[in-house]
């Protein structure tokens, strides 16, 4: 698999992703977010910092960077797109996922590791968890995730919603950690998987993430 | 067109006659010794180049003699204290980088920026040297708990320390917080950064080459904390809201690209950057007149270069300006454009403000004019002080009896001292720091210090930052040796070697022989134990003046402390592991 | 040469947690009589345009595209044309 | 009943790192005639008070107090008697 790591002015969890995929033996590569082509690319990860400063809100100004009308052909022609932390609430901003993130209920910024009940077992993102319960590491000021109701309820019939939190850690409207595209193609969550594959640190609970889109896209079984 | 500005705005005579350097933190015996050594009366901007540079904060003048005795030489050290960060060796080519320092007056005044610019100028003391920033841990003490006036300003510290250190990626992986009341009205905040470098790729921040070009990058520079520099070498008063100008705002979204860009400079363009340094107090001066100093070379600036975010700013203000997330570096002639290049790439001012000159005079022209020609050497070496000592009374008087805790009721004791904040869990402040971003954590906040991988290698490195001023209160020397002892325990409870310290000293006035006398003697107290220890000083940072309407704070000598770990095997954890296991109490 | 300023604020069904957060605040200070607290952005933006109308249309464009996450958020402005400085 | 608008900016001199972040981002997005970014805050808060001079010592009480930072921000503000909607 060859997948692109996003790099917008501010990222800092670029080369985290990078080596979490490289571990993974994906042929992984860090790309500026001034590039405007991505068809070299089976999968693309918009990774968590805090791009272009996040001062006017998360995800605002990254949205439209250059390299995002690459990510929105990608997405549509059903190839992986994946926002974590930050690339989340980047992926909102651009309409590429529903809804939006505030700032968490109670302001400031949780670095922790939260429990995390897998609600969709099936997707490309989740089918390799083992039982409905992980525990990944968060670490985030505005993870609040909002959708009108109408919105919530179609994605809750379409099975969108993926992972939410055991104890809501910032207010998130029914707990939504982490949910995909009617597609099935664009995930977004909050939690940073890519913490928590190496054992010298503690947690591997992020190698079922990376697992389940490998083997759902044929290349681990 | 640009604003006619009167680049002085006072003549030469009047700043002598109504004394404007006083104002600005110069006695009148360094006033007279600055006019005899040139020769003639300094004018107004060059009045304000030697307050700056004569000051505690840039000169070290009342504390060099008590610096120059700590020991700092052994086999692993590559560079001591002088430059930015000190440098250990820690093998295979390898290097490790660190460095303390304080933002005490600042966060006082401004808890939220106060913080977060500490954290971002301690990086800069790191990515200058060329190396790669790998953590942040942080010393706070703060008064008790007992006002919403001091919930905020804890609030606020915490929250700039997050807000600084997060957005840029390095991650906040350990520190310290005590509360005590000895630190009203003058909290600590004292941020300490590790970095990561190859040997080959040391930088540091030395002027050579005649011709060779002086590049500003980063940010423009506003009126931003001018004075900073006599300010933090200023008591405080409650009272005085004058001293308010001194804030300055952090952008981390523009420290990142400087650091990324900076490090990439470093690596891709060694031969080209002939030195970097950061500029943090007094800003454009310090920075430029030290690496000429330490180069032995002159240094000749043209001011209307500078890129500015204000209209109007004279050379006085442009000088001492203490706007972040700038550095100078010394440039190879001919390869400005490279450098230049590569610092647009990330969207970055660089540009050439003056030249490296084979004289040693420091020279500004402003709006075509000379407008402050001075010896350098005379700018940036301070009279050096010697201050009288004496012991403080409640020392000579101190009866040891009064040390004998009286414990009645163990248990009782046992919870009160639980639940005291100074001793319990620290983790609703540091769950804000990001201590993960980077993923090389390996022992996270909460243990006894923090464990941080060398990725590439089996190799680790453990890092704390401890000490008790209550302690040193009661016995300087005593107290000041428990201080690198308690950092020692907490590097070996990691399964580490401890390998080297910096130091943030944090003292009241000096000018008060007792605290001068606690100053020495913690220093001794410090030296002694790292020699026994074999962890040599390189690096530290001196805050003086830690005082509120004449009460001082704790002598409170903040110990940095590095541990080196060759096999991540052996790393160890403070949790216990099994049911079963036996628990030995280990020393006296 | 124009000047917006610019105001926005949540929808009205959007709870505001930083309101919330300073009306408590506000209160632990003794300001009891504080009722509610809606926190938003402001902004003074200067453009130069050739009249009003298209002075007008720039700043709902780019207020629509840029400064509101239009799920979430709305704005109201006032324009004003200002004298230009020379210097 | 009375309605406080708010408006919190920072003083001149003081780096406004999001105005200039906003007004690049305006740029690429070929808003070429904006000049410059200014971004503060904006509060409504409403509370109850005796009286309008009340009402206005209590707003700039709490505003100096809490809402903006003195080292570095000001504030302006419009105060309007609000009719209380019964419910
Ligand atoms: N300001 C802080 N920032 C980050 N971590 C902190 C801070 N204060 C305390 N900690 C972490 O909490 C743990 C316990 O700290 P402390 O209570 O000072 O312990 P000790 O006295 O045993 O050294 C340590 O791991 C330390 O790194």
């Amino acid at each position: 698999m060859r997948a692109a790591v996003i790099d917008f002015p501010g990222s800092n969890c670029d080369f985290d992703m990078y080596y979490a995929l490289v571990d993974f033996g994906v042929d992984a590569k860090i790309v500026d977010a001034d590039q405007n082509n991505l068809d070299d690319y089976d999968a693309i990860f918009l990774p968590g910092g805090f791009s272009y400063g996040d001062y006017l809100r998360t995800g605002a100004v990254a949205r439209f960077a250059p390299v995002m009308t690459a990510v929105r052909n990608a997405a549509k022609a059903g190839r992986i797109v994946v926002g974590i932390c930050n690339g989340f609430q980047i992926l909102t901003e651009a309409g590429l996922l529903p809804g939006a993130l505030r700032m968490n209920a109670k302001p400031g910024f949780i670095c922790d590791e939260v429990a995390l009940k897998i609600v969709n077992d099936h997707s490309r993102f989740s089918s390799a968890f083992v039982g409905n319960q992980t525990k990944l590491p968060i670490a985030h000021a505005a993870g609040n995730y909002y959708a009108d109701q109408a919105t919530l309820q179609s994605m809750h019939d379409h099975e969108q919603i993926i992972l939410t939190y055991e104890d809501n850690p910032n207010g998130s409207v029914d707990d939504i950690a982490g949910i995909v595209n009617r597609q099935g193609n664009v995930f977004g969550m909050m939690p940073h998987p890519e913490r928590a594959v190496d054992p010298l640190l503690g947690n591997t609970d992020g190698r079922y993430f990376f697992q389940s889109i490998l083997q759902t896209s044929g290349v681990l079984n | 067109m640009p604003t006619i500005v009167n680049p002085e705005p006072k003549t030469a005579a009047q700043v002598k006659s109504e004394r404007l350097y006083a104002k600005w933190g110069l006695t009148d015996v360094e006033f007279q010794i600055i006019e005899d050594k040139m020769g003639r009366l300094p004018n107004y901007t060059e009045t304000g180049l030697f307050s700056a540079m004569w000051s505690e904060h840039a000169s070290y003048k009342k504390s060099k003699v008590l610096l120059r005795t700590f020991w700092s030489k052994n086999e692993r050290v590559l560079q001591g204290p002088g430059e930015g960060a000190g440098i250990l060796d820690i093998g295979d080519g390898q290097a490790v980088v660190f460095k303390a320092e304080s933002h005490n007056h600042p966060s006082q005044v401004e808890p939220y920026q106060g913080a977060a610019t500490g954290v971002g100028g301690i990086l800069r003391d790191i990515f200058s040297m060329g190396a790669q920033p790998i953590a942040v841990l942080d010393s706070l003490r703060f008064p008790e708990i007992k006002d919403e006036q001091t919930k905020s300003l804890i609030d606020g510290v915490i929250a700039g320390i997050a807000g600084y250190g997060n957005a840029i990626g390095i991650p906040t992986v350990g520190g310290d917080v005590a509360f005590d009341d000895a630190y009203k009205g003058n909290l600590l905040c004292n941020v300490m950064s590790v970095g990561l470098l190859d040997h080959t790729r040391i930088e540091v921040g030395q002027a050579h080459g005649s011709g060779n070009s002086v590049v500003y990058v980063g940010a423009k520079t506003g009126r931003d904390g001018i004075n900073g520099a006599t300010f933090a070498s200023a008591e405080f008063s409650s009272k005085e809201d004058a001293q308010r100008s001194a804030v300055q705002v952090g952008d981390p979204f523009m420290e990142k690209l400087v650091m990324d860009a900076t490090i990439e400079a470093v690596k891709k363009m060694p031969d080209d950057v002939v030195a970097i340094q950061d500029m943090g107090a007094a800003g454009i001066l310090s920075s430029s007149s030290e690496m000429g100093e330490k180069g032995g070379t002159g240094i000749s600036l043209d001011l209307d270069k500078v890129p500015v975010r204000e209209a109007g700013m004279i050379p006085y203000e442009l000088m001492l300006s203490e706007s972040q997330e700038r550095m100078l570096l010394i440039v190879a002639k001919g390869h400005e454009a490279q450098i230049i290049g590569l610092y647009k790439k990330y969207g970055l001012d660089a540009v050439v403000i003056g030249q490296v000159t084979d004289d040693d005079r420091y020279r500004l022209s402003f709006a075509g004019k000379t407008v402050a020609d001075v010896d350098i050497n005379l700018l940036t070496k301070a009279p050096v002080y010697q201050l009288p000592t004496k012991i403080p009374d409640r020392i000579v008087g101190a009866d040891p009896r009064q040390y004998q805790p009286n414990v009645a009721d163990p248990a009782a004791i046992f919870l009160k001292i639980l639940a005291q904040p100074t001793i319990a869990s620290k983790k609703l402040f540091y769950r804000h720091f990001d201590s993960m971003v980077r993923t090389d954590t390996v022992v996270k906040p909460g243990g006894d210090a923090a464990v941080i991988r060398v990725r590439g290698s089996q190799k680790a490195l453990s890092m704390t930052v401890d000490v008790n001023g209550r302690y040193v209160y009661l016995d300087p020397y005593e107290g000041s040796r428990m201080a690198v002892a308690e950092a020692a325990r907490n590097i070996v409870a990691t399964g580490a070697l401890p390998i080297g310290i910096t130091d943030c000293l944090n003292f009241g006035n000096p000018d008060n022989p007792e605290v001068y006398y606690e100053l020495a003697q913690s220093v001794a107290g410090l030296n002694d134990m790292a020699k026994k220890l074999n962890t040599p000083v390189v690096s530290g940072n001196v805050s003086l003046y830690n005082e509120t309407d004449k009460r001082a704070i704790y002598p409170t000598p903040m110990v940095g402390m590095l541990g080196l770990i060759e096999d991540d095997r052996q790393i160890t954890t403070i949790d216990f592991k099994a049911a079963g296991d036996l628990i030995y109490l280990v020393g006296q | 040469m124009y000047l917006a300023k610019i105001y926005v604020t949540y929808k009205p069904s959007i709870l505001d947690p930083q309101g919330e957060v300073i009306k408590s605040a506000l209160h632990r200070l003794n300001y009891k009589n504080v009722e509610s607290v809606m926190q938003g952005k402001y902004f003074e933006i200067k453009l130069d345009a050739e009249n009003l109308i298209t002075a007008k249309q720039e700043v709902e464009a780019f207020s629509d595209e840029l400064l509101i996450n239009v799920n979430m958020e709305t704005f109201t402005y006032e324009l004003s044309e200002i004298a230009v400085v020379g210097d």
